[in-house]
This record gives structure tokens, sequence and C-alpha cells, in this order.
């Protein structure tokens, strides 16, 4: 069998389904693989990682990637599971919110490590300032948790539909008290968990073959995953290490996650692609990436993997 | 022996302070809760509430003060809760033969601890060995010393990712590798120090005892310099197996969030679980002790058979 | 290759100055104890130059010396912002806090021999603790902004400082004592003229090991939440964006305000206990 | 002449880990006004043990102990003495004249009169020109010097010294000895002095008491025979080795030799 | 008899921050088999300086010295000597016997013979039934006799014994000297001994060699009248007090009080 390893973004949790599926229901040994997974953190840059080749194949966000393209990194997107994004502003109706036009003048919870870019480009199309003070935002870098949304430190936090989102909600504060901002809704949604590898390893057909078998099979791993979700939880709950995690929560996470990936067979939507490198490039003053990128994706995986 | 009652006392004390935080600590949180759940509150909606200042809280809401000991996600836990959830993960877990559980703080410890002895067994070997080094060459000591105290400055969670991409890179696999290395990398500098100073304790007289023996330079390692170094040598490896701790888990904080102690630490606050944050600080906690302990009845038990007074 | 190559060379050659210096005449001069040590650290880094070039090591993994003092020198601001906003907001303040505070308890503690001998043991094993997980929770409770690092700091720095504090106001030899009580000296004179003086090695003691403590608290802490400044975040965010040369500045100023806060604690130290026999000459 | 100093059956026991031990058994003795009275015995028989009661340092388990007059600690209260350790014990961070200073400024003596009594103990002792230095800088002999100094800088008509001169050469002793005789002629104060050297112990008194331990009591009391006025050479005349021999004798009677 | 040690022109000079120190200058010494010489001094006048320049531990700056015919350090790799410290310099990780073991071990003695010779010089010092014990668990005086049993325990017919009895109280010190006599009749071997103590150097001495500082050098030579056999009470002797005399009169002459 040949071996892959396959880098996340963060922690084992049902955003990654289908791939432990895969792993789990030996999809991934059917097409002959010996796939890895190596779970992420706060401190793991998938980016970093494949570039020092510790890993095959990484799950990243389009933005963090192309960023890291223009660092000198050549990231090419090979397959896109995820068609939708889940990233949402989540606002207490209390602190004052009702529409974007309240930012102003607030302190808005924001995710760096090569997340904030969404963010970035957003508030530079609404025209706020993102270094604090009257007409502008005050950002706060958010860590792990929702606690400054609870505790009143700041108006708005950034949350997952899937995630983040849930836990406010688990914290005690109801739908009716929130407002939420959905980067899909403002039109400047970026495409999320893509599966990224290094340029160069393209030119060499073995690698390309196995990544063929491997984004069919995850792909496989996704759509069971669609189908069961529970089932799809409870694998992903086997695998998480930390001990951790709820099944209340993973399961709930894996009905969300299952929306974001409905709309994709795998293959990179160029629509979703243009849409995304406009939104970074519109970034004002102090724009994500500054041109146009070239090659930093391609559909020949998907195409070879999906028929 | 002679401590204990004193100890009891202060240990007493301080959880008499703690149960008596909770209350202010939790207020708020407790009145969120009691007001959603319909009761009524003076005053009413929490950002209302974030001027007014916690005792009058208190005093305005009496009957809602007991919550506050009672929460799921309290901001300061009471020591019983703490004692309770520390028991489920761990005791309980044990005695229905779950202890090997990922859920079980046991098995978390146990990763902790395996990187910390690994850390431990590599940072004392480079501690020792730099300290032979600086003892018997002029040059390992005028140009290592001012570089282990700066390399004890530079923060090594900054370091953390980079060791871990490294080691991949390098075909090591897993995180426990890289961990031990931050760990090590704690741990050395207080066994150096000491044994720099253990090695050198010998004095003039006691080196010059063996020269007019005629020694050569492995008897004089031997008997001499080492044995003199061993108390210096038990008090610093007290420092630096704590020190390796605080590497593991400073090393599993951002980086692992895989398993271990640091990574329920992490994934605790992550879930907004503080009572799991709470349970790997006490089980951290208790692991130091153990270890610390561990090496202190060895200290006793060699320098004791080496003649020293009880 | 070349590039390694001429490292090793230069590696070799300046050991062998170093050797050479170390065992001349001049070896006790202060210009020796500088050269050798600093010929050390240059070394390092003309090694590190050489292998990153030589072996061609990719820039987002580890990036050549001459880069980030690049990265160093066009980053000024950034550095500037951030020093102040982990060093001098939240290290620093904290380190004011938790040693006053641990200096005033102390005091307060050895008055009761009870309480001290109570109290010694739990501060001892407080001290070994890994301390830096509380970080979560201060967040919690003080913010995102330097308050909470702050208070990790002040967690991190007390106990050290107290329990050596504790000890030194111990230290006094028992012949010293019956000298105050025979000229029938009140409390507050033998603390003052004895007790203190004689602690001060004790005291300078734990500060040393909580400037370094003290760092590694207030960035670690930025990790758990933080405004967009500070050493933390910066380290942080930058490796997120693969500009691990600005990581490497970053971890520069650290080594440097670490090491010149051990530096100026040294100095002060051999100020006041001048007298002690460790810095006689 | 008045008793300055009377114990009368006085007993002092530790409580240790391995049992009590006797420090003192019922010991009586007198020291007058002016007296030199030098304790003398083996190791451990209770002359330090003697010394700390009569400062108030240490309190008696049985029998009575007056101090002009007063208890102990009373006159310990009153600063009715001044002690000079075995160890000169000078405070490393204080120079030769702060050390000096030392009692004065706990005593609340005036700034002006501080300094005239630094530079008068300084003379008495030939210390003149020290001042400022630190007691590390100074040989062991100039340290003990200056902590007799310390002990004479306040008006204290009791001297108690506790093997002074235990860590010094012979020459050296001989010279402090000498020094120390003066100082007693000149300023009448009554002194108790410990030593274990029996030259010594016969050069400075006007009385020796030999001691012996376990329980640590009184075995001789010898008045001295000797005129007040002793030159160095005195210590090679007969009367001197007369005195010497009976020490000797008293004290190897309570002596064990390891 | 035959020179065991001899010493021509011997001059010693220590390079120090403040300026050369003239530790020994022109020293002239012959010492022959069989001979009791010690050496007294104020404090700093090269005494140590002197026996570590014989033991090899120093290099003269100038002059000869010859150890049974050989350089010192030469004699040094021979193992010629026996050197006692002032302190005794047990090490407190070792038993007694582990003590006296150890330059048996650094020289490489079979294993019985260890055995053997531990046995005979712990009843020479008379400690047999101490062999277990640790350091701490002796007196003072038991533990210098437990280090001059581990200069003793390997052949050497030289030994040097820099101040070994300075730290003990004088009734222990003189059982001491009296025990060191009958070791150095029955075992005949050369003594250099170093001491502060007038009545221990003529007691003990064939010959007594006084020093005096600044520079070091040697300011008499005085030959022994006293007979072999001597008793402790020979101590009261005129004879006895005569030498102390003039060994009083040459240290005076060297010292500055300080
Ligand atoms: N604080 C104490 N606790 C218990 N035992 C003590 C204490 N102080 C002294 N002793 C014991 O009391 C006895 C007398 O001691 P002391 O110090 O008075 O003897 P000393 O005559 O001064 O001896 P030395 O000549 O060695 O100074 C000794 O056996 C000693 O061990
Ligand atoms: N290693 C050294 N470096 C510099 N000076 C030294 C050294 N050793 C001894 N001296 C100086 O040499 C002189 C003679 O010293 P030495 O130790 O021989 O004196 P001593 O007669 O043994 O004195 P004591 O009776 O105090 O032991 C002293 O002035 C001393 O300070
Ligand atoms: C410090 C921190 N940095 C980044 C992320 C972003 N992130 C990585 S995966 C993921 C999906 C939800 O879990 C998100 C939001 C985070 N959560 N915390
Ligand atoms: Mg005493
Ligand atoms: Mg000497």
């Amino acid at each position: 069998a040949d071996d892959v390893s396959l880098q996340l973004k963060w922690v084992t949790q049902a955003q990654f389904a289908g791939y432990y599926v895969a792993l789990e229901n030996g999809f991934y040994e059917e097409e002959d693989l010996n796939v890895t997974i190596l779970p992420g953190g706060p401190d793991i840059a998938p980016t970093q990682v494949l570039a020092g080749g510790g890993a095959d194949v990484t799950v990243e966000w389009m933005p963090a990637a192309l960023a890291a393209r223009e660092k000198g990194l050549p990231m090419v997107n090979i397959a896109q599971p995820f068609k939708s994004s889940g990233m949402m502003l989540t606002c207490r109706k209390d602190a004052g919110i009702e529409t974007i036009d309240d930012f102003a003048g607030n302190t808005l919870g924001v995710w760096f490590f090569g997340n904030e870019f969404p963010f970035l480009s957003w508030m530079s199309q609404l025209g706020l300032s993102t270094d604090g003070g009257e007409s502008g935002v005050e950002v706060l870098r958010q860590g792990f948790n929702v606690d400054p949304l609870l505790n009143g430190q700041a108006a708005c936090i950034s949350t997952m539909t899937y995630n983040e989102y849930w836990q406010v909600i688990d914290a005690g504060l109801t739908p009716d008290d929130l407002v939420l901002f959905k980067y899909e809704d403002q039109g400047v949604a970026t495409l999320e968990d893509g599966l990224y590898v290094l340029e160069e390893n393209l030119a060499d057909p073995a690698f390309v073959d196995r990544m063929e078998r491997f984004v069919r099979a995850s792909m496989r791993g996704w759509k069971w995953a669609e189908e069961n979700p529970e089932d799809a939880a409870m694998i992903v709950l086997e695998y998480d290490q930390t001990g951790a995690q709820t099944e209340q929560h993973q399961i709930r996470m894996m009905g969300e996650v299952a929306k974001l990936t409905a709309g994709s067979n795998g293959s990179l939507d160029v629509a979703d692609y243009e849409r995304t490198v406009a939104s970074l490039l519109a970034g004002g003053s102090d724009p994500v990436i500054t041109e146009q990128p070239e090659g930093a994706w391609t559909h020949a995986i998907t195409d070879a993997a999906l028929n | 022996m002679r401590n204990l009652l004193p100890i009891l006392t202060v240990l007493g004390g301080i959880l008499v302070l703690w149960y008596l935080s909770v209350a202010p600590m939790n207020i708020r949180v407790a009145l969120d809760q009691a007001e959603r759940a319909g009761a009524d509150i003076v005053p009413e909606g929490s950002v209302e509430r974030r001027a007014v200042p916690a005792w009058r809280l208190m005093a305005d809401n009496r009957d809602h003060v007991r919550a506050g000991y009672q929460l799921d996600r309290p901001r300061l836990p009471t020591p019983a809760q703490v004692g309770q959830e520390l028991w489920k993960t761990t005791g309980e877990m044990a005695l229905n033969g779950r202890a090997w559980s990922k859920r079980s703080l046991i098995y978390h410890a146990w990763i902790t601890l395996h990187s910390t002895l690994w850390g431990f067994a590599l940072g004392t070997a480079v501690g020792i060995l730099g300290a032979v080094a600086i003892v018997y060459s002029r040059v390992a000591d005028m140009s290592l010393m001012p570089w282990a105290i700066i390399s004890q400055t530079i923060p090594i969670v900054a370091l953390a990712p980079m060791i871990i991409v490294v080691s991949s890179q390098l075909g090591v696999e897993g995180r426990g590798l890289p961990k031990a290395i931050i760990s090590a990398y704690l741990c050395f500098f207080p066994v150096l120090v000491g044994m720099v100073k253990g090695l050198r304790a010998p004095e003039t007289s006691q080196l010059d005892l063996l020269k007019t023996y005629d020694a050569n330079g492995w008897q004089s390692f031997f008997k001499l310099r080492l044995p003199a170094s061993l108390p210096f040598l038990f008090t610093s490896l007290k420092v630096g197996v704590a020190a390796a701790l605080v590497g593991t888990i400073v090393g599993e904080l951002p980086t692992g969030a895989i398993s271990g102690l640091g990574a329920r630490i992490l994934i605790g606050d992550q879930f907004g679980t503080p009572l799991a944050i709470w349970s790997a600080l006490f089980a951290a906690a208790i692991l130091a002790g153990l270890l610390v302990t561990l090496l202190d009845l060895v200290q006793r038990l060699a320098l004791g058979r080496m003649g020293a007074r009880a | 290759m070349t590039a390694l190559v001429l490292a090793l060379v230069f590696w070799i050659a300046a050991w062998g100055c170093n050797i050479w210096l170390a065992n001349s005449r001049w070896r006790d001069t202060r210009a020796v104890r500088i050269i050798v040590p600093v010929l050390f650290g240059v070394t390092l880094l003309v090694l590190w130059e050489g292998i990153v070039q030589g072996l061609d090591v990719s820039q987002v993994i580890l990036p050549p010396p001459s880069l980030v003092a690049q990265t160093f020198a066009t980053s000024l601001d950034i550095l500037w912002t951030d020093f102040v906003q982990t060093v001098v907001k939240g290290a620093f303040r904290g380190f004011a806090i938790g040693a006053v505070a641990a200096f005033l308890c102390a005091i307060a503690i050895d008055r009761s021999a009870f309480l001290t001998r109570g109290l010694l043991p739990i501060g001892n094993f407080l001290a070994a603790l890994p301390i830096v997980g509380v970080a979560p929770i201060m967040v919690n409770w003080f913010g995102f902004d330097w308050q909470s690092k702050a208070a990790v700091v002040v967690v991190m720095v007390f106990f050290p400082i107290l329990v050596n504090t504790v000890q030194g106001l111990k230290s006094s030899e028992a012949m010293q004592r019956d000298l105050m009580r025979t000229y029938a000296a009140s409390y507050t004179q033998t603390l003052f003229k004895l007790r203190l003086p004689a602690a001060m090695p004790f005291i300078f003691n734990g500060l040393k090991i909580a400037t370094t403590l003290a760092l590694i608290g207030a960035i670690v802490a930025e990790y758990f939440g933080s405004p967009t400044r500070g050493m933390g975040f910066r380290i942080s965010t930058a490796v997120g964006s693969l500009s691990i040369d600005l990581v490497w500045a970053e971890i520069a100023v650290a080594a440097m305000v670490g090491t010149s806060a051990y530096g100026v604690m040294a100095w002060i130290e051999r100020r006041v206990t001048f007298w002690h026999p460790s810095h006689r000459n | 002449m008045s008793a300055v100093i009377s114990a009368e059956n006085l007993s002092l026991t530790f409580q240790t880990n391995d049992g009590p031990v006797h420090a003192l058994k019922d010991v009586d003795l007198t020291i007058d006004k002016g007296d030199f009275v030098s304790f003398i015995g083996p190791s451990g028989c209770g002359k330090t043990t003697f010394l700390r009661c009569i400062a108030g340092l240490e309190t008696p388990t049985a029998g009575t102990l007056s101090v002009n007059g007063m208890a102990p600690d009373e006159a310990r209260r009153k600063r009715a003495y001044g002690y000079v350790f075995q160890s000169a014990g000078l405070y490393p961070w204080r120079t030769i004249g702060g050390n000096i200073r030392l009692p004065l400024e706990i005593m609340g003596y005036a700034k002006s009169d501080m300094v005239d009594r630094v530079q008068h103990v300084l003379k008495l002792v030939e210390l003149d020109g020290f001042e400022k230095k630190f007691p590390w800088q100074l040989s062991g002999g100039m340290q003990q010097r200056a902590s007799i100094a310390r002990a004479l800088a306040f008006d204290a008509d009791i001297l108690l010294m506790d093997e002074p001169f235990g860590a010094l050469d012979e020459i050296v002793r001989d010279h402090l000895n000498e020094q120390l005789l003066k100082l007693w002629a000149k300023t009448g104060k009554t002194v108790a002095f410990v030593t274990h050297s029996i030259p010594e112990a016969v050069y400075l008194s006007t009385k020796i008491v030999v001691m012996s331990p376990r329980p640590g009591r009184i075995s001789d009391v010898i008045d001295s025979t000797l005129p007040r006025e002793r030159p160095l050479d005195l210590r090679e005349s007969p009367e001197f080795l007369a005195l010497s021999h009976r020490v000797r004798e008293g004290l190897r009677a309570g002596h064990s030799y390891d």
C-alpha cells in the first residue's frame, strides 16, 4: 500500500469526518492507500507542515493557502469538498448590534493564525478600519473559546455554523439573543477546507496517482458521512485522542458540516474560486494578496478521480 | 511530621478562602442563568449588571448566591466540584476498568509523564555532560555558560511549532519527541547549573589530597568530584523534573492538542468546560508532587547510604 | 554547499581561536571574557546561515539569520508595539505586583513560626507546578488585554519570590540574632538592620528566577486571547502567515529583553550584596 | 565590693530528641564588681550556656540568678552588658565603623555622640583608620578587636566574652590578651571570659572557674595570686606555672579524651 | 644520617593582582632521616607554602629542592610522602575505613593487602572498631587521627603535617601530641610538622624552624636539647621553658600584630 499523510487544520472533530470515515470504513484501504491523519492544533500551521515535508496533503482554507503562495510556498488546490463557507460573525443583541452599520466603535473577536483574512477583507469592503477608534472596530484576537461573547468582552465573535455557534447556545444564550452575519450572506464568503499539495509534487505521476485515489476515497467518505451523520460522528469520536469531545456536539456538528459539503462533488468550482480571489484582492489599502494567483488550483486530480 | 499541623492549617485556610471567593466570582453567571430561567433579578439584564459590583449583586439577590456553587460552567469551581471531576476522570474510571480510556485523566497523565520522563532524561544527560565540559574545559566554561543563560530567555512556545515541523521533516512520527525536546530544553538548565556548582564543590585541599596520591583525572572525577556533587545533583534534579513537566505541558498547550494534560487544558478551554481545565491542572500538580517526592526519596536513600546525616 | 563548508571552516577557526584565547595569558582580562562567548555566539549564527544556505532550507521553515536581521530592521515599529504590550504592560507590571506582594506576604508570614512551617512546603510545592496552565483561566477572569497577562505573571513569580524571601529571612545566623537580643533590639530594628540585609542574596535568587518566568508567562498567556498586538500574538499570527523571519525577530527581542532583565538584576544584586562571599574579589 | 552577678543553685536542662541534656547543674557563683573571671573547661561543659544565662538569652530551669540586682532578662533590656561572641560576627554589609555604630543606632544615641564614641573605641582597640573598611578586608585579629570595640561602644559595666580569641594564632592572641588587660584596668569593667587556653585564663583573670561536663558544674574556683600589673613574661614565673598546673589538673579530672 | 629533604636558596613568589607576594625567600634547610621538624611562625610566613613545595604541589621560582634525592614532583609521583592537612578533610561519603582505603585504591593495592593495611593503621591510631563509622559520627580528635591513619596507610617514609591539630582544644591536643610522638618513635618516619603553638613545637620536635614573614624566610633553627623520651609533664621542666622562651623571642621578632 502507498503511504499518504494528511495534515488537518484543527483538532479531530466532525469538521473532518469524511477523512475519518474513509479511514475507518476501509475506503483508503480499497484504494491501496495507507493513510495517516495528523490532527492539527492552534499552533500548527498546515502550510508550514506541508512546506516542511511533514505531510503530503493538507486541509486548509483558501485565503491562507493563497497568502502562503504569495510568500513563495506554491500550494495547489487539488479538491474542494466544502462548497460553502460556515463562517459567521455572531453578535449579542444586548450589545446593541442589529445590522452591519452597528459595528463601528465595537469590539469584534477574530481568529488569527491565517484565519483572519476573510474578516479583514470584509471589513475593508465595509470601509471600517480595524485599529480601534470611533469610526472603526476594535479587534480582539479570540482565543479558543467563546468566552469573550459570554462575558461581554466582545460585541461579536467569529463562529463556525457547525462549532462555536453551538457552544454559545450551550452556554445558555438563545438564538433570540443573537444576530448572525454569515459570510455567505454578506457576499464575502471564501472557500474553506480544501485539499492542498505542493506544486512540485504534481510533476511526479506516482504522486498524482496516489492523490487521485486519495481524493476518490475521501469523497466517498464525505458522501457516506453526509448520509450517516450519527455514525460518522461516532467514528470521529473514536479517533479523538483527547477524549474531551462529546457525542451530542459532534453529531450536531456533523449535521451542520453536511450542509456545507452538500453542494460539492470534490471538484473546485471555478466561480467560487474567482469570487474568493476577488474578495481577497479587494482588501483596500492592505489586501490579503496583491496579484492574481496563477496555477493555484488544478482539476487534474478530481477529473481523473471522479470519472 | 512536625510540620503536619501547620501545613494542614494553611491548607485549611486556603480552602476556606477558596470557598468564600466562589460566590462573588460566580454570581454574574448564576444570575444570568436564573434570569433566563425566568427569575426576577435586580438589576435586570446582564449588561446593566456589569456596572454593579459583585457584593451588591450578592446582597440584592441573596436567593441566587447558592446557585453559584452548583454551576456547570463556573468561572471558579468549588474545591468539591474539582475533586468530583478529578475522581470521575481517574478513580471512578479505574474502578470501572477504563483507566486507559481516552477520557481518563490517568491516560493523559501517563502521556504527559512519558514525555516528561524522556525530556527529563535527555535534559539531565545534556546538563550533566555540559557541566562536566564546563568544569574541565576553560573554553567551554567561558563560551557555554552565558549562552546557557540566554537560552532560557527564549520563549519556547515560539520554538515549539518549528521543532514539530523540523522533527517531522527528519522523519519522526508523533508528537512525543518534540514535546520531550521542549521539556528537555527547560530541564537541562537547572541541572547544568547545579552540577557545575556540585563538581566544583570539592575544596582545593580535597583536590590537593588526591594530587599527593598522584591520582589521575578519572580517579579524581569518580572518587571525588562525582560523589561530592551528588547532593547538588539531587537538588537540581528535583528542580529539573518540575521544569521538565512545565516544558511538556507548554509543549502540549498550543501544539499538541492531541493528548496529555496540556491538551486537556486546551480542549477544556476551547469547549468552555472549566472543570476539565481545573482537573487537568490539579492532575498536573499531583504529578509534579509525585515526581518530586519520588526523587526526594531516592535522594534520601542514596545520600543515606553515602553516610549523610539523618 | 560551499556556504556550508565555509561555515564549518569558520566554526573550526573560531573554536580554535577561542581555545587559544581561553588559555592565553590574557585569559582573565575583561576583554577576553567578553570576546570568547560573543565569538561562540557568532559561530552559531554563521553555522546556522551556512546550513540554511548550504542545504537550501526553505525560509518558511528556518530563515537565515541575515534575513531575520533584515526583518528586524524593517519591522522595528511592530516589534516596539509588541514590546510595549507584552513586556512593559504585561510582564513588567505583573512582575512588580507579584514581587511586592510576595515580599510583603513573606514578611507577614515570617512573624509566625507556625505559618512559616506550614507555608514553606506548600509554597515550594506551588513554585514547582506548571503554573502556565492557569493562563486560560486568567484570560477568562481578567479579559484579553494586558491585565490577564500580568495576572499570569503575578501567579508565576509569586511563589519563587515568597519562598526565597521567607528562607532568606530565616538565614541570619543564631549568633547574629542573639547579638540583636543583647542590644534589646525591637522587631523592626532586627528586621531592617539584620534580617533583611541577610536575606538579600536569597531574595535576589528568587528575583532572578522570576525574571525569566515573567516573560514566558506573558507570552504564553497571549495564546489564549489578546488584542492585535503583543509578542505572543505576533509569533502565533506570523507562524500562521508563514512569516517565520518575523517570528525569529520576536524571539530575538525576547532573548534580548530576558538577557538584559537578568543582567540588570544581577547588576543590582552585585551592588546590594557586595559583601557576600560570592561577590567579593 | 558588691556582687554584680550572683548565681545560686542554677540549673539548666535542655530537652532534646535524645532526652534531656543537663547543661548546668547546681551552679553557685558570685562575681564582684571589677572582677575578671575566666571560665575554662572541656567542650560541652556549659560555659557558653552559663554566659547566655547571665545575658538573659537562655532561661535557667532552676535556681536564681541576678545581674546588677535584677533578673537577667531585665538587665538585658536595660542594656547592662556587652557581649563578645567567639567568632567576631560582624555584619559583612556594614563597615567597621557601621558595625560599631549598630548598637548605638539601636539604643537611639544622638548622631554626634555616635561619631565620638565610634572614634573613641576604635582608638581603644587600635583600629583608628580602619573605620571605612569592610570586615572581610581585615585580618581575624582585627575583626575580633572590632567586635570588642562594638561591645564597648555603649555604657555597659559588664563585659561577657565567649572565647573571643579562639580562632587566632598564639602570637596575635598574646598581644590581644595584653591589650584586653590594659583596657580592663582602664575601664574598670566587670568581665566574664570563656576560654579553652590555660595560659590565657591564668594570665588574664582575678578568678578562674574550672568546669566539668555531664552534667555541667563548677569543679574548682581559683582566686589568682598574681598581681594586677601583668607584663607578658610573667607567664614564665613559678607562680604562673603553679596556677597553670592547678588548672590543668582540675581540667584533666573532668576530661574524656575524644 | 642522610638528608631526606634539602632546600637551597629556595624562593617562591606568587603573582597576584596586588603585585608579587614573596611567600618564600632564600630558604636553606636540611632535614635528616628520622627527624621530627616543626615549622612555627606567624600567619602568612610561608609555612604551608614550604610544605607544599616539598610535596610538589607548588613549584619554587628559584633555588633547588630535593626530596629523597629526587625533584619533589618526581617524589610525589613515587608517592614518597603522606600529607596531613589542617582540617581532617575526610570525605564525608566514605566511612573511616573507606577514607583510609582511598589512597590504597588509587595506588592500586591488592584487595587483601588493603584490608590488612587498614586494620593495621586503625590500630596504630587507636581507632579499631570505628572502621564502619562515618566521619561525622566521630569527634574532631578522632577525625584527625583517622586522617593521620590515611597518610600512614601506604609506605611513605616522609610525613608532612600542616597544622593537623589546629582546630582541637588543648586537652585533646595534648593527648594527640603524646600519641604522635609514640607513633613517630615506633615507625621511624621523617616528619615535617607545621604548628602555631609553641608548646606543641617544643614538645614534639628534634628541630624547630622559626619563620618570619614578608618575605617568608627562616629566622632561627633550634636543635632540641630534650631527650627522645618525653612524658607530658616534661613541659614544666626548665629546659622546656628555656626552649619555649627562645622560640617565643624568635617569633616576636618577626611579628606584626595584625
Ligand atoms: N540549644 C541547645 N539545645 C540542646 N542542647 C544544647 C543547646 N545548647 C547547648 N546544648 C548542650 O548543652 C551542653 C553545654 O553546651 P555549651 O555550649 O554551654 O558548652 P561549652 O562549654 O560552651 O562548650 P564549647 O567549649 O564546645 O563551646 C552541651 O552538651 C550542648 O550540646
Ligand atoms: N596561591 C596563592 N596565591 C597567592 N598568594 C598566596 C597563595 N598561597 C599563599 N599565598 C600567600 O603567600 C604567603 C604565605 O602563605 P602560607 O599559606 O604559606 O602562609 P602560612 O605560614 O601557612 O600561614 P598560616 O599560618 O595562616 O597558614 C601569604 O602571604 C599568602 O597570602
Ligand atoms: C486560535 C484559533 N485559530 C484559528 C481557528 C480557526 N479554525 C480552525 S478550524 C476551525 C473550524 C472550527 O473549529 C476554525 C475556526 C480557531 N478556532 N482558533
Ligand atoms: Mg561554647
Ligand atoms: Mg598555613
